[in-house]
């Protein structure tokens, strides 16, 4: 199985980890992840306001990329993942902002969200499965609690992201049992952990930390894992009243699969 | 009441503020609501009554965590989240109005902050 | 040449101020065939309609155009005038002058000019028009009830009451529907099984009323006053006629792993089980999917403790074929499905129930014997939190756009009933709006928060989370404008209502429509409230939509008055219009007969003389009395020889030709 | 071919299964074959051959209601007319022998003249050529090259419907061109170019009437057309506008229902393609409402007569776009 | 010239709308009490129920002079007559695609499901199409030219 592979800026500088990890694990499971040739940072955040038609180029150039190779684009980062299947979501739907991108970026063949955008998680789940992970396990983390952190950006908008219940998601905890480690449920586990006002607005972040971090301890767990470079940073930074491992998800998935 | 700027903002945000039945759930929803000055509920009735220049000059609009909460669970599909950002910009796309400037940066940054926090900052808070 | 009168209706200014009557008058004067034609303020008055009749008697009209308001208002009054004069009824057309034309233009102009137009048009059509007589029909004077709950109960005793035979057809082994699982009853309080309970008896003791219970309707033939229906008992495994409904096997089964649907799966029951205590008809039934037996072969034991030997493990299903004058529906609701919901946490927590479940919760023949508990741990709660609107009045595609018109009542019911009982508690009610039209209604729930002090706080909950073993309330109060955030013991969802999912198929089986929601239909909104716009077909209690118990019942009245009425009646006048097979064009290619939704076209074998041939032909005929009149088969039928009475291909040229004229 | 015909008929008149042949003879020219009922003494005027190409199925409709049995003899594409015809109870079956007759595709006479062969006098078939005794002389002619178009986009050899079928031990002809070709083309024409091109066709039409007379969908006891009732009575075309209203209500009546036999076109004297009206609506209803091809399944509903709940919307004709 | 005089001068289209009884004609019925207007171009044949509508009725009333025929009748599955509307629409959709074959333009004919709640949608579908047709213009390519005056 091949998938065209978006990264993501943070994903070559600080979150090198949740990179490295993706990459061998799915050595392992089979999966060939092919990282576009040229990719430009997708912006962090989805712009909403129907007017915004730069600040979206650089996404559709990366499905154009991965239609082109006629491959799924795979991604990793919550927030790349955010807003690429956004601005795809568009680019299927929003006529006119179909017809300015596509005039503004000149291609052989109009773009119109013909590229399946599959976030890594959904490729375990979906493409490779978690019977198929079980088996693959060599190293079972038999025992360990743990909690997982969804944040927003992979649920919500939910008819838009299609990822999972956004409410009650299962995807990351299916996730967990399938590494041999059992899953712990915590109420805010799609709760906002106040990742974009970190740098300006530090005791609100700390606020929602706090909660999220002291809800999954009374659940007893004893470390959370998060698909998002800003969570991470965000759960571990600014927890003021207690602390607990903050592990991305393909760490956990790597050590399982014993390539760590 | 600036007319001209209310469509803007609705044409911007995409949100028919007309949809909106006054339930209070987004307010209830909101993981910022303590921060705010403003609530979700109230800046739809806030656009929808044009009272849009107050809204711009309060911080509740830099408090949104645009976590997507309160477009998740809104029964009426009215987006407040989406509104919110059309107010933001229509404060930032005034001259000299960004509310974060790169001048700022240094002084936050941290060793581990991640590029994706500086990046997603910047394109919500400046043009 | 037939002799026309046209007569155009001024409706007070409605027509007049933007149609030239006087102008419309003139010009179709000269129209070939009109020998009189004249204008009037109202035409559908005592006086407009005399000058109709004295036209037809002073100029021997063979026909009569109005120019006036929708056919759909006044059609049958002007034909009824003429027939009163002695002219048949369908040789009267009316050109729709108002709604059509004054109503939507302003250009006096060109609206006179339209109306001008639209006059010929009925001129033209009315040109060909022939005299049509109603044909008859007999009528069956028995009636089928679908849904045994308090609305089918009510309508069936109505009309059993009259005189009349009435089956009822309950898919669930008892009746006595959704009021059955009641605690109390508002605005009165008074318990509902009390009330309930002895009409159910009374159904069953009625000896005009047949019960089908754990029987569903399996097709539908046939039409008003004459409806072929089969029945589907479901086995029950247990012979009725011989339990007694002691309850002996219930107790004595070994599986007990169903979910109780009387108590909304608070508990189990047996595999073999009687619903509840007052079940009507008293008898048990065999869950199949449960049944150790049927699944083993071991077990039996319900067979051996059965003095009564009523187990058959070997029942079949059986079909019941019976006919019909009239069919009720009155197939009830369901409360939605909370999965798209989650963020109130149904799913998550036992703590987190429907309004439903609490009614078993306070019942005290309830899982908790009427003691309310928190299911999680059975202990005795003490901050309840009540939500509103879950699910009702949303748009997003997640819930239901119409409002459930039960839950603020019953949820003051309920908030008044825990505070009664447990002075001790806090409840709180989150609201959108608090909605109490009806005799009574904003008493009571002004009683709720005067005399028992329930907290009603203006707006919603956002979010249900958990925290050493309480719920998180986090919802937002509107007035205070403030965030709350309140630890509870249970929180009570009012969740929307919806009909039953057996609504949609039961209605295409009767062919009668059912709206976006999967509500039926009403013949008329304001009018005809308790009809189906499918003759023969009436509504009663939720199926139609939204409505409590004192209203369910007041239309399941209704509905009975209207099926009495079609019942009294020894013949049914049928629509004349029509379709009509041409024997001598006729191929005999039964397309016809594949498109006919009624099944009203059959084929015989007929000697004809074609211009002097004899020959024995296959041929189309049309039963009258079943066909609707939609017209399919005549643009199916190649050579034309299909047409429907009163809409004649060449009726409709004609009014085509007048129109492009 | 013709001579195993007439033994295989001779046997069954004379084991009396039937009492009669409806089968082929030659008009006033032997390329002009005609339907004619035969009984077993006159069996001599029999002729099977490539120019045998009248569908008779629509013939039996009166045949079959007379005393006694009859042997048909169709051919493969015959058979889907046939069944059409039972389907809609226009043929009574009890009185039907059908004999199955292979086809190589049918020879079209001006085809051949086109090769610039004159003064033709007869046509012997052998093997994969023609051997033309015209006044100048013989010539040959390779068969494939003056198949008649119809066949080019062949059914396929196989009986629909047959009590008995005769094998030729010849190889079976199979379609060498895509029947959507032209409507495709058309369907790719602007708006105007169509219209042009239509009105080019039928305004050579005379309404002689052999379309609907050969024509097996069209077998109403009393065309609309002839009805005085109908108020679209007419004997000839008054303007442009009755020579498209008859072909398209003509093709409308039998949408559904034509088997694609070709006939309608093969004897048109004006040389209208006007196959290709029908083929649209058969391209549009396999499209539209999934591959129909009339007469092939006898218990089917027909498309017109049937529906799915998620049916597309007329607006597709807007939405699918073209010029 | 008043302005007046200026607009009585230009072309007035003619469409013939087939609406049935019980859905489409009652949403005319709605859009006039409603007092929602559309052109004067729009003149409504009552049929019992869409499947009426007979392809010669169409053509006669392009022949006539007609610039556009539109056909309305109940949603798909709420036809009264059950599946009514399934026949109209699958013959409507061959019929159509028929005449855009024949190369009359396609934008003359329509089908819409107006629901006898749907005054609105009546008004305006009948605006849009009025608006379309005298965009197109007269109706020349399917005309009986002795209809003319």
């Amino acid at each position: 199985m091949i998938l065209s592979y978006y990264p993501g800026c943070t994903l070559k500088t600080k979150a090198q980890d949740l990179d490295l990890y993706a990459r061998k694990s799915a050595e392992v499971l089979g999966v060939t992840m092919e990282e576009l040739e040229e990719w430009q940072c997708c912006g962090a955040v989805y712009p909403m306001a129907s007017d915004e038609i730069a600040t979206k180029l650089s996404a559709v150039r990366a499905l154009e990329n991965a239609k082109e190779k006629g491959q799924d684009l795979l991604t990793l980062c919550s927030a790349c993942h955010h807003v690429i299947k956004r601005v795809n979501h568009d680019m299927q739907t929003n006529a006119d902002m179909q017809m300015k991108v596509n005039n503004y970026l000149q291609l052989d063949e109009p773009y119109t969200g013909e590229t399946k955008v599959v976030h890594y998680l959904e490729m375990l789940r979906d493409l490779v499965g978690f019977d198929k992970i079980k088996e693959k396990v060599v190293n079972p983390l038999k025992g360990k609690k743990i909690a997982a952190y969804y944040g927003c950006l992979l649920l919500r908008p939910s008819d838009v992201l299609q990822f999972d219940n956004p409410e009650n998601p299962s995807i990351m905890e299916d996730f967990i049992r399938s590494i041999g480690a059992t899953p712990v449920e915590t109420p805010y586990r799609n709760e906002c952990c106040g990742g974009y006002v970190s740098m300006e607005n530090k005791k609100l972040a700390q606020k929602k930390v706090d909660l999220i971090i002291s809800s999954a301890m009374e659940k007893g767990a004893e470390m959370i894992i998060t698909a998002c470079p800003l969570c991470m940073y965000n759960l571990d930074a600014n927890s003021t009243e207690h602390k607990l491992p903050i592990v991305y998800f393909t760490e956990l998935l790597a050590e399982a699969l014993g390539v760590k | 009441m600036d007319k001209f700027l209310q469509e803007q903002i609705l044409r911007m945000s995409g949100v028919n503020t007309r949809k909106c039945m006054k339930c209070g759930k987004c307010s209830g929803t909101c993981p910022a609501y303590d921060e705010m000055e403003y609530h979700p509920h109230q800046f739809v009735a806030m656009v929808e009554s044009g009272d849009i220049d107050a809204l711009m000059q309060s911080n509740s609009i830099w408090t949104c965590l645009s976590c997507f909460a309160c477009v998740e669970r809104c029964p009426r599909s009215v987006e407040p989240a989406n509104l919110i950002e059309a107010v933001r910009l229509a404060v930032i796309r005034q001259q000299n109005a960004n509310h974060l400037k790169a001048q700022e940066i240094p002084e936050n940054l941290e060793e581990k902050l991640p590029q994706q926090a500086i990046v997603s900052a910047f394109r919500k808070y400046s043009k | 040449m037939q002799k026309i009168g046209v007569f155009i209706c001024h409706c007070g200014t409605n027509i007049a101020a933007t149609v030239d009557v006087e102008a419309v008058t003139e010009a179709i004067k000269n129209e070939p065939g009109v020998v009189y034609a004249a204008n009037y303020q109202y035409m559908c008055s005592e006086n407009g309609q005399a000058l109709i009749k004295n036209a037809i008697a002073e100029y021997g009209l063979t026909g009569v155009v109005v120019c006036s308001c929708s056919p759909r208002m006044h059609e049958a009054t002007f034909r009824k005038a003429a027939q009163e004069a002695g002219l048949n009824p369908y040789m009267v057309e009316i050109a729709n002058i108002r709604e059509h034309c004054s109503w939507i233009h302003k250009d006096k102009v060109e609206a006179t000019e339209k109306a001008i137009i639209l006059a010929r048009a009925a001129i033209a059509k009315v040109h060909l028009n022939a005299p049509l007589i109603s044909g008859q029909s007999d009528v069956t004077k028995r009636a089928l009830v679908i849904g045994g709950g308090i609305a089918g109960i009510q309508t069936a005793l109505d009309i059993a009451e009259a005189g009349f035979e009435v089956d009822i057809v309950e898919k669930s082994p008892t009746i006595g529907g959704k009021m059955a699982q009641l605690d109390k009853t508002f605005p009165t309080l008074d318990c509902a099984a009390c009330i309930l309970t002895p009409k159910m008896v009374d159904a069953k003791s009625n000896d005009k009323i047949t019960l089908y219970t754990y029987s569903e309707v399996e097709s539908v033939k046939g039409f008003v006053g004459n409806f072929e229906v089969s029945i589907r008992k479901k086995a029950r495994y247990v012979n009725t006629d011989l339990c007694t409904g002691c309850g002996e096997c219930t107790t004595k089964c070994p599986s007990r792993k169903a979910k109780s649907e009387f108590n909304m799966g608070l508990m189990n029951r047996g595999a073999i089980y009687i619903p509840f205590a007052q079940a009507i008809p008293n008898v048990a039934t065999i869950d199949p999917q449960y049944c150790i037996h049927m699944k083993t072969g071991k077990c039996g034991l319900c067979e051996k403790v059965c003095s009564a030997h009523a187990i058959d493990f070997k029942q079949q299903d059986e079909i019941v074929e019976q006919k019909y004058g009239a069919i009720v529906m009155a197939t009830g609701f369901n409360l939605i499905n909370l999965d798209q919901f989650d963020e109130f946490g149904y799913s998550k927590y036992p703590d987190v129930v429907t309004s439903l479940e609490f009614e078993r919760l306070m019942n005290a023949a309830g899982p908790t014997e009427g003691t309310l508990l928190r299911p999680s741990n059975h202990e005795h709660p003490h901050t309840l939190v009540f939500v509103q609107c879950v699910g009702s009045r949303d748009t997003s595609g997640c819930g239901k756009p119409y409002c459930s018109k039960i839950c603020c009542m019953y949820t003051a019911k309920h908030a008044m009933l825990v505070r009664d009982k447990y002075p001790d508690t806090e409840v709180y009610v989150f609201y959108i709006d608090v909605r109490t039209p009806g005799k009574n209604f904003d008493e009571f729930y002004r009683r709720a928060v005067e005399q028992y002090g329930v907290h009603y706080i203006k707006g919603m909950v956002g979010k249900v989370t958990d925290k050493d073993g309480k719920l998180i309330v986090q919802g937002s109060d509107l007035l205070e404008n403030k965030q709350l955030k309140i630890e509870a013991d249970m929180v009570v969802l009012a969740a929307a209502v919806e009909p039953d999912p057996s609504a949609r198929s039961v209605a295409s089986m009767l062919t009668a429509s059912i709206d976006t929601n999967d509500f039926m239909t009403e013949a008329h909104a304001k009018l005809r409230p308790v009809e189906s716009p499918t003759a023969g077909i009436f509504l009663s209690g939720m199926a139609q939509g939204p409505k409590d118990i004192p209203e369910t019942v007041s239309q399941a009245s209704a509905c009975a008055a209207k099926v009495i009425g079609l019942l009294a009646k020894d013949h049914l006048v049928n629509n004349p219009c029509v379709a009509q097979s041409n024997e001598l064009r006729c191929n005999g290619c039964s397309n016809c007969e594949k498109v006919c939704p009624y099944g009203a076209i059959s084929y015989i074998e007929k000697e004809v003389n074609d211009h002097g041939v004899r020959e024995v032909r296959r041929i189309a005929q049309v039963n009258e009395a079943v066909c609707q009149g939609c017209g399919a088969c005549t643009v199916t039928c190649p050579s034309g020889a299909m047409d429907l009475k009163g809409f004649s291909t060449n009726q409709i040229m004609a009014e085509v030709d007048a129109i492009c004229r | 071919m013709t001579e195993l015909i007439k033994a295989k008929v001779s046997e069954l008149l004379a084991n009396q299964t039937a009492d009669r042949v409806l089968g082929w003879k030659k008009g006033e020219f032997f390329y002009d074959e005609t339907p004619a009922v035969f009984q077993a003494e006159e069996l001599d005027d029999l002729v099977y051959d490539g120019f045998s190409a009248p569908n008779l199925s629509k013939y039996l409709i009166k045949e079959s209601k007379k005393e006694g049995k009859v042997i048909a003899l169709l051919k493969p594409c015959d058979t889907y007319s046939f069944n059409q015809l039972i389907m809609e109870h226009r043929i009574n079956r009890d009185n039907v022998y059908v004999v199955g007759v292979p086809c190589r595709g049918n020879l079209d006479i001006n085809k051949i003249r086109e090769k610039g062969i004159k003064g033709i006098q007869s046509i012997k078939e052998q093997g994969d050529e023609l051997i033309i005794e015209t006044i100048y002389g013989t010539k040959t002619l390779p068969r494939e090259e003056v198949i008649l178009d119809r066949c080019l986009c062949c059914k396929g050899s196989q009986h629909m419907v047959a009590d008995e079928v005769i094998e030729s031990g010849e190889p079976a002809w199979e379609a060498k061109a895509d029947r959507f070709e032209m409507v495709t083309k058309l369907e790719n024409m602007t708006s105007d170019e169509r219209f042009a091109f239509w009105r080019g066709e039928l305004s050579k039409c005379i309404r002689c009437n052999a379309c609907r007379n050969v024509c097996p969908a069209c077998s109403c006891l009393q065309c609309v057309f002839d009805d005085p009732a109908s108020k679209v009575q007419a004997k000839s075309n008054a303007d442009d506008f009755e020579e498209n209203m008859f072909h398209i209500i003509r093709a409308f009546h039998v949408a559904g229902r034509c088997t694609d036999c070709g006939e309608c076109s093969r004897v048109c004297p004006q040389g209208i393609p006007l196959h290709l009206l029908n083929r649209k609506f058969i391209k549009d209803i396999d499209t539209f409402y999934g591959e129909y091809q009339a007469g092939a399944d006898i218990e089917a509903k027909g498309p017109l007569t049937e529906f799915n709940k998620d049916d597309v919307e007329p607006s597709i004709v807007k939405e699918r776009g073209g010029k | 010239m008043s302005l007046n005089e200026e607009t009585k001068k230009e072309y007035k289209p003619l469409i013939v709308a087939f609406c049935c009884n019980w859905c489409s004609y009652a949403g005319a019925d709605l859009a006039g009490s409603s007092r929602l207007t559309y052109p004067t171009d729009v003149k409504i044949i009552r049929v019992p129920c869409s499947c009426r509508v007979n392809p010669l009725f169409v053509l006669r009333a392009f022949q006539r002079g007609a610039d556009g025929v539109i056909i309305a009748g109940c949603h798909p599955g709420d036809c009264h007559y059950t599946s009514g509307n399934y026949f109209a629409r699958r013959r409507m959709t061959l019929l159509f695609s028929m005449l855009d074959y024949l190369g009359i333009e396609r934008e003359r004919t329509r089908v819409e499901w107006i629901s006898a709640a749907e005054g609105v949608k009546f008004s305006t579908t009948m605006n849009e199409f009025a608006k379309t047709i005298h965009e197109l213009g007269e109706n020349k390519k399917l005309r009986d030219l002795r209809c003319e005056e």
